[in-house]
């Protein structure tokens, strides 16, 4: 028990939720818009996929699936915490969303490189 | 800061969107493989009901879901809170909304 | 008894309130074998400052006066064992988070009362002396469940490890929402209903982030996460259930 | 120094946020009239100081199988080996019914059932029925829990920590006008005038060396009391409870309570040697009433005489430690925080003072002498007489307690005015708290630890003339000193050490009347026992101990106790009522 109080992964799991949360928030604006130059011309998006080739580009997209897999997962934890009455295996359903997250980006970096 | 009806806003959104995360992260692996193209999108998307009404809801949801989710953090970093709040609340969602429809129509009117 | 007069000191920083805002100060504190956070504040104090100023009264765990933040935790100190927290051979012992300073180590623990208060944590009652005592069977579902959280000593740790509390400042914390959801399952409580209703407006149950440190460092135990997680579906059931 | 003080008024003021002060602002608010205004004053937090959140074992009630009130009663009288004043012990037997009922039903305290739902009992060591209600090992922490949380929710004004230092008359001395505090977060002095005042600060022996109740109590009750001139009684009468934790000077987990049950599920007792010792005592061995079992561990602490290895040992391993680790959770757990393994070691323990059974002389409904005072809970002699049943004291707070709350409703009626204070006495009071701060600073602990050693050497568990003789010497060499050491005033805002010189003041007078009646008595009677008088005396020609302070010194009387109910040698239990209802193991 020595160490910081917040060292548990209950308060990761948390952190982790409000930082993708926050991550996802900021990055949905910028991709509804570029969905949206599609009504001006399917060239001006196109001209952004291109771009989407460069590997950097690619690093910040699988950063972006990556945090809707961790939102996502982690979402999923909380609804079960809060909404299934279940004996508390809180930890696990932490670690299990992790792993989940990381499953799903990790398959959708390989299939991206 | 969240009362009753804002948390269920919040969480019935999300409940919503787990089948829409679900098939956009599964379409997103899938249409990756092998590089994304406007016509590749639009080919899929455009003239399908199908299509307008899972992204129209998704749109909805997401854009309620985030909107409250901001709230919350705005207020928690922020101390904001009153009239000032509710303010951010409704005024992210409506730029969520609307940057939102203007993507679907896009991307599925022809 | 070990007279452990130990040559070891422990190095102690210790808050001071000075001037409206306040300073760590550092005192060499003899070590012993059985040594509690509280008895090294007490030490200070009747040895070798004597205008420290700490709170407690049971020195056993029970009556939840002592809290204090302890080397970044908050903490019963009368029951924290040195040993248990110790960092090479330092503490930083500071007034518990959240709540405000009085003096030195002391709070005022006025808002968390209040807060309790607001939640709801007050019987109702549905009989009178001249009635018969209830028979419940312990057993019993509900009953269990109002019993999980019913040993709180309102100490305050929860609440000042919650940050949601220390962002938050209309958020009643764990241990009122706690004291919540035992009432909810009370089933001698006048009014039940009443009690949800408290408890999802603005401040209420739906404002946790289930972080779990109140669960974490809950010095009995106790699990206050799950209780405002029992809060949050039974204010949703009731909510669907009026359909408003 | 220029001394400035802060005045305020209430109508009904209550000292004390243990089972007597909550009981007595809720009865007192329902009681009185509307618009009466409540104050309740308390050293520490409201509901967070105090013992009455300390106990542990239960609430003597009787309220199933088969007892009665009468049983209770009788149990009462004989524990307190037939000195208890018997109106009083009587109410406390009858009340309790009442008011356990409203702890549970209007309260909103829950006690532990039977599988079938029904209230579960169990028995306390000197019972001769299963009587006690509870909650778990924590029953104190419910009560006060509940009582508090009703307390906050109602308008009822709040002084916390707030020191009283003197309980301050009227001119002519007959009745009170109010109390004068110290505010300690601010150092500043407060009057607070009321019609009508209820003292129940909980006595506390915390003059030994080793003592169970919580830090706050510090005898201020009594030795208010005790300048006011009012009679104090049953002084000699401090209760030990044998299994004290003993884990060093150095630590304030020494002292504090091992509970009983430890003993009565078959818990042993060992000496240094390792061996039992408790039969050599008693034929009931380590399950013996509390009295006998202290003065058992005493004489064997005695015979071993080693500064090295003060106290002896109990030893649960026997019956497995994981079992023991089941049934005694709590216990297991508190023991492990301070770094003892209670479940498969052996802990050290020793005799530890845990409850004061005199106190100021009150009729059944709380009165005193004085006009517009009322003293309920540990402050109030009578109920017990020479010893307490486990289980009677937080009945005996909350019956009287809630008592106090309704007589001082009623009685208000009649009290149209606030009374003048003797602003003399004011005066003298203040001047008293102010007297070390204009003296050099000492070390006030270091004067502690010497009262406690002289109470615990002299006055404590086996007592003798001389021994008590030298203790009354040792007691007032060390309030000569203590009226010599100062307190830095720098500073008075939450000053502990200024603090600690006021309880020091309030143990040493105290002190004094304790050994002043201890040496009054020449018998031995419950707890207390003279090796030079070890006989309990002739029970028809009991007497009980009045100490009284005048012109600056204590005398003791003895007063003949009053059989109004029951005479020794006979019972109110209806014929052919076995003698115990409790299954013998
Ligand atoms: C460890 C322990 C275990 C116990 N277990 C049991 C048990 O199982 N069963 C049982 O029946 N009894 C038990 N007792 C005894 C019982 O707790 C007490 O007899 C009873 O609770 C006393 O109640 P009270 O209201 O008189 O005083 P308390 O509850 O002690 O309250 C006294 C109050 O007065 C305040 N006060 C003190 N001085 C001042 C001052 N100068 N100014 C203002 N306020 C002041 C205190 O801060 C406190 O709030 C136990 C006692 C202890 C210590
Ligand atoms: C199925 C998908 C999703 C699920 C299950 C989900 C679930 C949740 C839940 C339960 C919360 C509440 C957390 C809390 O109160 O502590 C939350 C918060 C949040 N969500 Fe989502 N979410 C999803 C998708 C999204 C998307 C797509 C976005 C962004 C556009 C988003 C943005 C946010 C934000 C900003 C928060 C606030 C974070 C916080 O308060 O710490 N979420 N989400
Ligand atoms: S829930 Fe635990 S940490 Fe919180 S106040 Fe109660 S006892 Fe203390
Ligand atoms: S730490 Fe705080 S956020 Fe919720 S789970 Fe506990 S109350
Ligand atoms: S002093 Fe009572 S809980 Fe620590």
């Amino acid at each position: 028990m020595k160490g910081h109080y917040r060292n548990h992964p209950l308060w990761f799991a948390f952190l982790l939720h409000r930082l993708s949360g926050l991550g996802l928030a900021l990055f949905l604006p910028a991709h509804f818009y570029v969905l949206g130059m599609a009504i001006r011309s399917p060239e001006a998006l196109d001209g952004f996929l291109h771009w989407t080739d460069m590997p950097i580009v690619k690093i910040a997209e699988f950063g972006l699936v990556f945090l809707l897999a961790v939102h996502f997962f982690g979402g999923l934890r909380l609804l079960a915490l809060e909404f299934l009455p279940w004996p508390a295996p809180h930890k696990t359903l932490a670690a299990g969303a992790v792993a989940g997250a990381f499953l799903v980006s990790g398959v959708f970096f390989l299939n991206a490189v | 800061m969240l009362d009753l009806r804002l948390y269920l806003a919040q969480r019935l959104s999300a409940m919503v969107m787990v089948p829409f995360v679900f098939v956009h992260l599964g379409v997103m692996i899938y249409a990756i493989q092998g590089g994304l193209s406007a016509s590749e999108i639009l080919g899929r998307t455009q003239g399908s009901l199908f299509w307008f009404l899972f992204y129209g809801m998704f749109v909805v949801a997401s854009s309620l879901h985030a909107a409250i989710g901001l709230r919350v953090i705005v207020h928690e970093v922020t101390g904001l809170r009153g009239l000032l709040l509710a303010a951010l609340t409704w005024g992210g969602f409506v730029v969520f909304f609307f940057l939102g429809a203007r993507a679907v129509t896009a991307v599925t009117m022809i | 008894m070990t007279l452990s007069n130990s040559d070891t000191n422990l190095e102690v920083s210790v808050w001071r309130t000075r001037n409206g805002t306040g300073l760590y100060e550092t005192f060499e504190v003899p070590a012993h074998d059985n040594q509690t956070i509280l008895d090294v504040v007490s030490w200070i104090q009747q040895n070798a400052d004597p205008t420290l100023t700490y709170r407690f009264a049971c020195r056993v765990g029970m009556c939840g006066s002592c809290a204090m933040m302890v080397n970044g935790a908050p903490r019963w100190t009368c029951r924290t064992h040195v040993n248990k927290v110790l960092k090479h051979n330092r503490l930083k012992i500071a007034p518990l988070r959240n709540l405000p300073v009085i003096k030195d180590l002391v709070t005022d623990m006025d808002p968390f009362f209040d807060k309790w208060v607001s939640a709801g944590g007050r019987h109702e009652p549905t009989r009178t002396r001249h009635d018969p005592i209830e028979e419940i069977q312990p057993a019993n579902e509900q009953r269990a469940a109002a019993d999980a959280g019913i040993e709180c000593i309102n100490c305050s740790v929860c609440y000042a490890a919650c940050d949601t509390v220390a962002n938050n400042a209309d958020y009643l914390g764990p241990a009122a929402l706690q004291r919540a959801w035992t009432i909810v399952n009370d089933e001698k409580h006048g009014d039940r209903q009443d009690v949800l209703d408290t408890v999802s407006a603005a401040g209420g149950c739906q404002n946790c982030h289930s972080m779990g440190n109140c669960t974490a460092l809950c010095p009995n135990g106790l699990d206050p996460l799950s209780a405002i997680a029992g809060l949050k579906r039974a204010t949703m059931r009731q909510f669907f259930k009026r359909g408003n | 120094m220029k001394i400035e003080i802060d005045r305020h008024d209430t109508d009904i003021l209550i000292l004390g946020s243990g089972g007597a002060g909550l009981f007595a602002a809720l009865h007192a608010q329902h009681a009185a009239p509307p618009g009466t205004r409540v104050t309740i004053a308390v050293k520490g937090l409201i509901g967070k100081c105090g013992c009455t959140r300390m106990v542990q074992g239960g609430y003597n009630v009787a309220l199933g199988h088969g007892d009665s009130v009468e049983r209770h009663f009788m149990d009462t009288i004989h524990g307190g080996k037939w000195l208890p004043d018997q109106d009083m012990a009587w109410k406390l037997c009858e009340q309790a019914v009442i008011r356990v009922r409203e702890l549970e039903n209007e309260v909103g305290c829950f006690f532990d059932r039977e599988a079938n739902g029904q209230l579960h009992h169990k028995a306390f060591a000197g019972q001769t029925a299963d009587r006690t209600v509870h909650k778990g090992d924590l029953t104190g922490i419910e009560i006060i829990n509940r009582l508090m949380e009703q307390v906050l929710s109602r308008p009822i004004e709040r002084l916390q920590e707030h020191r009283a230092i003197g309980l301050i008359p009227t001119a002519d001395g007959t009745a009170l006008s109010g109390v004068l505090f110290i505010d300690m977060r601010s150092g500043r002095f407060r009057f607070v005038r009321a019609k009508t005042v209820m003292m129940g600060t909980g006595g506390g022996p915390t003059m030994y060396k080793y003592h169970t109740p919580s830090g706050d109590k510090t005898m201020d009750g009594l030795a208010m009391a005790l300048r006011l001139g009012l009679p104090l009684r049953d002084m000699e009468m401090v209760q030990f409870h044998p299994t004290g934790l003993l884990a060093g000077e150095h630590t304030r987990m020494t002292g504090t309570v091992l509970e009983e049950g430890l003993r009565g599920a078959g818990g042993q007792l060992l000496n240094a040697r390792g061996d039992r010792f408790m039969f050599d005592y008693d034929t009931r061995g380590e399950r013996a009433t509390r009295d006998v079992v202290s003065r058992g561990i005493y004489a064997e602490m005695r015979k071993n005489n080693d500064p090295d290895q003060v106290g002896m040992f109990i030893s649960m391993a026997h019956l497995g430690p994981d079992n023991v680790r089941r049934k005694f959770k709590g216990m297991v757990k508190r023991c492990a925080d301070s770094g003892f393994d209670l479940a498969a070691g052996k802990v050290e323990v020793v005799p530890t003072a845990h409850y004061f059974m005199g106190g100021v002389v009150v009729d059944p409904d709380t009165r005193t002498a004085i006009e517009g005072l009322y003293v309920a809970g540990e402050d109030a002699g009578g109920a017990h007489g020479s010893n307490r049943l486990g289980g009677n004291g937080v009945a005996n707070s909350t019956v009287y307690g809630g008592v106090a709350g309704d007589v001082m409703g009623v009685d208000i009626r009649r009290m149209t005015a606030l009374r003048p204070a003797d602003e003399t006495v004011l005066a003298a009071e203040i001047e008293r708290a102010l007297h070390p701060l204009r003296k050099t600073p000492g070390h006030v602990p270091g004067l502690r630890a010497k009262l406690q050693e002289a109470m615990w050497e002299d006055v404590g568990v086996m007592r003798t003339g001389a021994g008590m003789e030298r203790g009354l010497k040792r007691i007032s060499e060390i309030r000569e000193e203590l009226s010599e050491t100062g307190v830095d005033p720098s500073n008075l805002a939450f000053n502990l050490t200024w603090h600690d010189w006021l309880n020091m003041a309030s143990l040493t007078e105290i002190s004094e009347v304790i050994t002043k009646a201890g040496i009054a008595r020449e018998n031995s009677r419950g707890a207390h026992f003279r090796e030079d008088y070890p006989e309990a005396g002739d029970l028809e020609a009991s007497y009980f101990t009045m100490a009284r302070q005048q012109n600056g010194v204590v005398d003791v009387n003895r007063v003949p106790v009053k059989f109004t109910i029951v005479r020794p040698g006979e019972t109110i239990l209806p014929e052919g009522e076995p003698e115990t209802l409790v299954a013998q193991t």
